[in-house]
């Protein structure tokens, strides 16, 4: 269980995230909507130790990760795919994906991680001989959430997956996503809006400016006209 | 010019060859990784073949022992260089230009400490190997050999640690994408940490290993500092591969030249190469088309 | 001591590439002002060395060394090593009337003075310019046909780019020219080439008689000979100014067993000069270097007598003008400067040393004085 | 006819990003450019705006255009958009603007006029002032094609405008656009993954596979071709 | 123009180094010195032009100082042309050479070109060595190198104020330009291009001209100062092309700060001077400097300039922020 409290996170004089709490059961997979430059990924950031908050808890499984070191973070399975993607661009797509068993844990299960993300992203396998750095816009993303998987997850924070995909894809990939739920992996996704997130995910946070303006079960949240209207682009 | 005028052009060309590929290689090697011009890798280059001439010359060890005392200390400079001067400028901006200065200063503090320590006069190391051995109407010293050995095995190390090995992969991780690095969970500090120690040896050693051959001097590295950057440039920057052939490509190419032309040719032909060179191949003969 | 020292201006390459010769020069100086000290000073006054660093001896800091010790220190006289730039000291030292050692070795400084005597009176050049050095070498190298059977008559020069190393080489050539030598090579080479593959290759085909190479540069020489003596041939090798390094000697080691090459500052072994290498080793802890020390006591004791004999350091035109008339007698011989071109020039009581390392590692000279005249070697070239 | 394209391919090493493409747009359409991840879409922008070299022939308002680099291309009359948001990230939002203007736009007399035109076209007037590094997506998709507009267009490339937008905000941001087409005759090509926007605004859509063109027509034969499905839209929006 | 922080800055140099010679005119060597300082001070400047502002590693800028030095020496040595002309020449043909050397060397980009124009540099020595035949004096240099006349008054190394105001107009001339050059549309397009070259090409900016006109310029400018300090000093040899200038100019550019005019002058001055002060330390001096340039760079990464930016006097208006310093504001006239 990943769980958030009161976290306060700066960059320089400017305060991204407010007292931010947020909880994740195992198992579980929860959504975090909100516009765009209102802290999500700064947030998921901060969970995964790229960016140090200035106060507040981040516990997973009962291990305090604020303070600690990403390397250590990974370590412990809390993985982060970002939204602007972070491939190493001269490394071929295989390498990549390789790159993404770093950590110790990872490495013994390499080969069946691997068979994994090629079934889930068949292009992949294709392009694995080409440089990340010539990738288009949508491959590089499957990459991206390839190179994540790669890393055996335990957790899995997920920033704004389907930003580029084609249509058919983006539907691919929320399944995949659910199917990653399923075999155990406890999941923060976060998206502009989608409805198709929001239907999957068992838990709903909404977002903004580095508050949390509404939690709830799902059903609830998609009951509601306002939240539906603002947040969902539908209704 | 007869068959054997020609051999024996290009097996000087060769052992230029080497030479310049002992110098570069660790200088290619922490461009590739931390995207650093190291401008007082002239001085480590230096400093080891000071320390060596310490234990060797005033000590009386033999060169197994140098090497095996020489090289932590290099570490451990390379290492402080790193963590006290490079590091802090990481997190500021302006990285580039002001890690390129503070080398420059690193650079003379250091070559002028080596004066200060060792006086201004030229020192010499003796051979690794004395003796030479003649074969057909060539002769090969020993040393040259040594330096031939030495080059066929740091090469060899350096490809098999950085494509076969999962912390080698990880300083190419970290040169081309650090936060990317961080989210696979590759800690940068100790990438740039062992990458500054690694070149520093590389530095180092080659200062051991070319001393017998070009003595040592407080200001000795600069000349080779500026041959390393324009051959690591020619292979193209952060390539190993690259390095590799540009030294001997160059090396071959000084050694005709200074045959057919005369030796004062040798720097504006090099200019000339490297001139076409980066004219067809914008990034070196192997740089990679990313843009750094 | 009376209250005011007396200044000498010395302008050194302290740092840069060539400051290991500067830590020499320094050497002498200090002898000399510690032995003026040490006899009361000079007209009871102390004498004081201010240094400048002329760095790599670029003009600028040659000019910076001028102002700096003529307007601001305000010294009696200037002394500096040696640079092999003669003009530049001229164009500096000129604006005044202060007296000034050079030890250029410039022909061309020589000429320039003699072409306008009255801004140059003065300026002093106390080396022997470095055509007399060719010839020196000439007579040890090529013409010494009594002991010695050369197999051809082939000659390989080889020399840097400084404008010494040019004057010397082409004054051997020449004469070796005159006398039917065939000059199989002739190359001009830029200071730090470490790497002699491709002139090695060169000679090797050649296989000439002499070999005469200049190039003032410790790694350059030193890796030349070391490289040659791989795969050598049967060859006479003058390796000019540099056979007086140590470091070229520790460098090759018994590589350089028969190599030849003259000498600058080589002190005549008479009681003084004997007595004067005790001193030197005494104080330094180590033998006298066959570099610069010598010159600069002798330039620095030379001009001391001269404000002795005057009595006043500030009457410069007068003591410039006894320094031109009396020749002085010193460690190196007599140096005199009472010509057109007010340099020294090799006689018979200053002579040129030029010697030839021989089994025992050590330089052997000959034609210097009677003392020391050793046998002509063959060079015994390591048996591969 | 504004733009035509005739036999045109790019390859890289062996692989062919767009090949052999033929197609023409109008002068005052939009003209809406969709197909799978990879299909050659950003490489065609790069073609056309003369950061690649690419084979075949280009032409643009009556002139061949294939030789010419980015900034000569602009200057005939051709401005883009970034499919990642680049921004001058140390500059302020006029002097993005300014960049636009004065180098792409002609008439340097103008350009006051050209900058406070695209400031206020854009709704960018208040925050004229403030620097881009750390503008909100929508803010800097707007300046970035503020900056564009700024050259004076004739012909306007739009890459994934709406990506990472809200719904709300990318209303807004479409309706700028469709004002654009309207009001300033700028012609538009367009390309986006999100459909309902696409086809809403197209004039004639174009969709690419495997580098080629798979089809081109109104938007309604477009998204019901058997083999855009097929390809690209899946099967939820059959 | 708008009065600002820069302006005042160096508006205020100019007037302390006008003024100066009332104390220290008797101090010949003082005022050798402060000549040194302001050709140092051109030098480093047009050189910031390139490193700080456009982001250009050209680090051939000796180089073009060695150019100019040569064209004024050998034109008014072999063929009597006047001193003023030869200082024209200078710059002209460092401009020239700039540009010549910017057609191959700007099409690559970053760090390509540092190590392009670094072989350059390396091989301006030996070509004017080999050039020997042509008039370059060789390894030896050019000597004497003509004074200049004005009227019947000669130039001489005893009185240095008319050299010292000669070359306070040139200082001043060389700040106007460079000013003005990064004020200007053009001094823009390198923030554009150093932000993002796409999108900047996309607006209609082309890389290379850009970048071919700056180098020129600034080559003109340190030609023209070479060409100065060629008749000065009157001796010129390539010794200058060692690596001390190299390094010196660099380190008065760090000091005075990157790409904050007027840093690189403050930075001149005082370089040249602490040089001197470190004189009795001998060869010890350049050991306190790297250990000095290194501390410098890690305590004040913007160099002095980069102080004064953080210094708040009624007088230089509001406190200028770094975005400011970076991004000064455009004339609205083009
Ligand atoms: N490195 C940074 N330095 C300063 N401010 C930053 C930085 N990164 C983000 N911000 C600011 O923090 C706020 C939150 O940014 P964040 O990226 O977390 O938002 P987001 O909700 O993920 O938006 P998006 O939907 O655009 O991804 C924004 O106002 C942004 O401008
Ligand atoms: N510089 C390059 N070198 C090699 N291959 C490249 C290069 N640029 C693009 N490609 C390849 O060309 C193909 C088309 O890429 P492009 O970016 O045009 O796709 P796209 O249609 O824009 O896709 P997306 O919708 O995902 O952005 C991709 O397979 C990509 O890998
Ligand atoms: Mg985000
Ligand atoms: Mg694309």
């Amino acid at each position: 269980m990943l769980d958030v409290s009161n976290l306060n996170t700066f960059y320089g004089q400017f305060q991204a995230l407010h007292d931010l709490s947020l909880t994740v059961e195992d198992g579980q997979m929860v959504a975090l909507f909100g516009p765009n430059g209102h802290g999500k990924s700064t947030l998921l950031k901060t969970i995964c130790g790229l960016i140090e908050a200035s106060s507040g808890s981040i516990k997973w499984n009962n291990t305090e990760l604020a303070g600690l070191s990403s390397e250590k973070i990974v370590q412990m399975g809390v993985i982060y795919i970002a939204e602007d993607r972070h491939l190493f661009p001269e490394m071929t797509v295989m390498q990549n994906l390789k790159m993404g068993a770093f950590n110790l844990s990872a490495r013994s299960s390499e080969a069946e991680t691997l068979a994994y993300v090629l079934d889930i992203f068949p292009k992949l396998k294709i392009l694995r001989n080409k440089p990340a750095s010539t990738l288009s816009g949508g491959e590089a993303r499957m990459l991206a959430i390839g190179r994540g998987i790669m890393s055996k997850p335990k957790f899995l924070a997920i920033d704004e997956p389907s930003i580029g995909l084609s249509p058919k894809l983006r539907e691919e990939v929320f399944l995949k996503i659910n199917e990653i739920r399923q075999s155990g992996v406890s999941i923060l996704l976060v998206e502009q809006s989608s409805e198709e997130v929001a239907e999957m995910a068992d838990y709903l946070y909404l977002m903004e400016d580095g508050h949390i303006v509404f939690k709830g079960h799902t059903n609830d949240a998609l009951k509601d006209e306002n939240i539906k209207k603002i947040f969902l682009g539908t209704g | 010019m007869s068959l054997n005028d020609l051999i024996e052009i290009l097996i000087s060309g060769i052992t230029i060859g080497l030479v310049y590929f002992l110098i570069a290689v660790g200088f290619s090697l922490i461009y590739g990784v931390s995207r650093v011009l190291h401008l007082s890798y002239g001085s480590f280059f230096t400093w080891g073949a000071y320390l060596a001439w310490i234990f060797a010359v005033k000590l009386n060890f033999n060169y197994f022992w140098v090497f095996v005392l020489v090289c932590p200390i290099l570490y451990i400079m390379g290492m402080a260089l790193e963590r006290f001067v490079v590091r802090p400028l990481r997190k500021r901006d302006n990285f580039d230009f002001n890690v390129l200065l503070a080398g420059l200063g690193v650079a003379l503090f250091l070559d002028y400490a080596a004066q200060a320590f060792f006086g201004a006069r030229t020192k010499s190391l003796p051979s690794l190997l004395d003796g030479t051995i003649q074969i057909h109407d060539f002769v090969f010293s020993y040393q040259q050999l040594t330096m031939l050995a030495a080059a066929v095995v740091i090469a060899f190390a350096l490809w098999f640690f950085l494509e076969k090995t999962r912390q080698g992969l990880a300083l190419g991780a970290v040169a081309q994408d650090p936060v990317g690095a961080r989210i696979v969970g590759v800690s940068l500090n100790k990438v740039y940490l062992l990458t500054f120690g690694i070149s520093t040896i590389l530095a180092g050693s080659a200062g051991i290993l070319l001393a017998p051959r070009f003595f040592i001097s407080p200001l000795g590295g600069w000349k080779f500092l500026i041959k390393a950057l324009i051959i690591v440039v020619a292979g193209g920057l952060g390539s190993i591969r690259g390095t590799l052939y540009s030294a001997f490509l160059l090396g071959i190419l000084e050694a005709l030249v200074g045959w057919l032309f005369g030796l004062l040719w040798v720097m504006p032909f090099w200019f000339l190469a490297l001139l076409l060179i980066l004219l067809i191949k914008p990034h070196g003969l192997l740089g990679s088309t990313a843009d750094h | 001591f009376s209250s005011e020292p007396i200044k000498i201006g010395a302008p050194l390459p302290l740092t840069g590439d060539y400051a290991a010769d500067g830590e020499h020069m320094l050497m002498g100086f200090q002898m000399a002002v510690d032995d003026l000290n040490a006899s009361g000073g000079l007209l009871g006054q102390k004498v004081e060395l201010v240094t400048f660093d002329i760095k790599n001896l670029a003009a600028e800091d040659v000019s910076s060394a001028s102002k700096y010790l003529i307007k601001k220190e305000k010294v009696d006289a200037v002394i500096e090593g040696y640079g092999g730039w003669g003009p530049d000291w001229l164009a500096f030292g000129a604006n005044s009337n202060i007296p000034f050692f050079h030890g250029s070795g410039s022909s061309t400084a020589n000429e320039l003075t003699m072409k306008d005597p009255k801004s140059y009176s003065n300026m002093f050049q106390y080396f022997s310019p470095e055509t007399d050095y060719g010839v020196r070498a000439y007579q040890g190298l090529v013409s010494f046909d009594k002991k010695y059977q050369y197999p051809n008559k082939k000659i390989a020069i080889i020399y840097g780019d400084l404008d010494w190393d040019i004057t010397y080489t082409r004054a051997v050539k020449d004469l070796a020219e005159k006398d039917g030598w065939e000059v199989v090579l002739d190359e001009k080479v830029p200071y730090g080439t470490t790497d002699w593959g491709p002139i090695l290759t060169k000679i090797r085909k050649e296989k000439p008689a002499a070999i005469c190479i200049s190039i003032l540069s410790v790694p350059d020489i030193s890796s030349f000979v070391k490289q040659f003596v791989e795969n050598p041939t049967s060859s006479l090798l003058d390796i000019s100014y540099m056979v007086v390094f140590k470091e070229v000697q520790d460098a090759v080691g018994e590589g350089l067993q028969g190599v030849m090459g003259y000498v600058t500052s080589y002190v005549i072994p008479t009681p003084e000069g004997k007595k004067w290498k005790i001193r030197f080793k005494e104080k330094f802890g180590f033998e006298v270097p066959l570099t610069t020390p010598p010159s600069t006591y002798d330039a620095t004791m030379l001009w001391a007598k001269a404000v002795r004999e005057i009595g006043d350091v500030k009457k410069y035109d007068e003591i410039n003008a006894y320094i031109k008339a009396n020749p002085y007698k010193g460690l190196l011989g007599t140096y005199d400067f009472n010509n057109p071109g007010q340099g020294v020039s090799p006689s018979d009581t200053f002579p040129i040393a030029y010697g030839q390392y021989n089994s025992k590692g050590a330089l052997s000279f000959f034609g210097v004085d009677e003392f020391e005249l050793p046998n002509y070697m063959n060079p015994a070239w390591p048996k591969k | 006819m504004i733009l035509e394209l005739k036999n045109v391919t790019k390859t890289f090493g062996k692989f062919a990003a767009v090949s052999d493409l033929n197609f023409s747009v109008n002068e005052g359409e939009i003209f809406g450019i969709a197909g799978p991840n990879g299909a050659g879409k950003t490489t065609l922008f790069n073609i056309i705006s003369g950061f690649y070299r690419a084979t075949g022939n280009i032409v643009f308002d009556n002139r061949k255009i294939s030789h010419l680099g980015p900034d000569k291309i602009n200057i005939l009359g051709i401005a883009r958009t970034f499919q990642i948001p680049l921004l001058f990230d140390s500059m302020t939002i006029y002097q993005n603007i300014l960049v636009g203007s004065h180098f792409g736009g002609q008439g340097k007399s103008e350009v006051e006029n050209r900058i406070n035109e695209a400031l206020s076209f854009f709704g960018l007037q208040e925050l004229r002032a403030a620097a881009v590094a750390n503008l909100k997506l929508l803010d800097k998709k707007l300046t970035m094609a503020a900056a564009a507009f700024a050259t004076r267009p004739k012909l306007l490339l739009l890459d994934e405008p709406v990506a990472g937008l809200n719904p709300v905000e990318a209303e807004l941001f479409v309706g700028l656009v469709k004002k654009l087409n309207r009001e300033h005759g700028v012609t538009i090509i367009m390309i986006e993954h999100l459909m309902n926007i696409l086809t809403e605004m197209s004039d004639r859509m174009m969709i690419l596979n495997n580098g080629q063109k798979l089809i081109v027509g109104s938007p309604e034969t477009v998204i019901n071709d058997p083999e855009t499905i097929e390809c690209y839209l899946g099967n939820s929006h059959a | 123009m708008k009065i600002n922080r820069e302006i005042l800055t160096t508006a205020g140099i100019l007037i302390i180094i006008a003024v100066t010679p009332l104390i220290f005119h008797e101090n010949s060597y003082t005022m050798h010195l402060l000549i040194m300082s302001m050709i140092w001070a051109v030098a480093a400047t047009a050189w910031d032009l390139l490193l700080g502002y456009g982001g250009i590693f050209n680090l051939a800028q000796v180089g073009f100082f060695a150019i100019g030095a040569y064209a004024t020496g050998m034109a008014s040595i072999h063929l009597g042309i006047s001193p003023w002309m030869g200082l024209l020449l200078g710059a002209v043909a460092s401009g020239l050479a700039g540009v010549l050397i910017g057609l191959p060397c700007l099409r690559l980009k970053g760090i390509y070109v540092a190590l392009m124009t670094l072989a350059f540099f390396e091989v301006i020595g030996p070509l004017i060595v080999v050039g020997i035949n042509l008039g370059t004096g060789g390894k030896a240099g050019l000597f004497p190198i003509p004074p200049f006349r004005l009227g019947s008054y000669v130039f001489n190394t005893d009185e240095l104020l008319p050299w010292y105001y000669l070359c306070l107009i040139l200082l001043a001339i060389c700040l106007f330009i460079t000013y003005k050059l990064i004020h200007s549309m053009l001094g823009l397009s390198f923030t554009a291009l150093r932000d993002s070259e796409p999108f900047a090409q996309s607006l209609g900016i082309n890389r290379f001209k850009s970048a071919l006109v700056v180098t020129a310029i600034a080559a003109a400018m340190t030609g023209l100062i070479g060409a100065f300090y060629a008749h000065y000093v009157v001796v010129i040899s390539p010794r200058m092309l060692g690596l001390d200038m190299f390094l010196f100019l660099l380190i008065m550019i760090i000091f005075g700060g990157a790409a904050r005019f007027p840093g690189p002058v403050i930075g001149a001055f005082v370089i040249t001077f602490l040089d001197d002060m470190l004189r009795p330390l001998d060869s010890y001096r350049l050991l306190a400097f790297g250990a000095l340039m290194v501390i410098m760079i890690m305590l004040l990464p913007n160099g002095l300039m980069g102080l004064v930016a953080k210094i708040n006097i009624p007088l230089f208006g509001k406190r200028d922020t770094e975005a400011e310093m970076l991004n000064p504001d455009i004339p609205k006239t083009y």
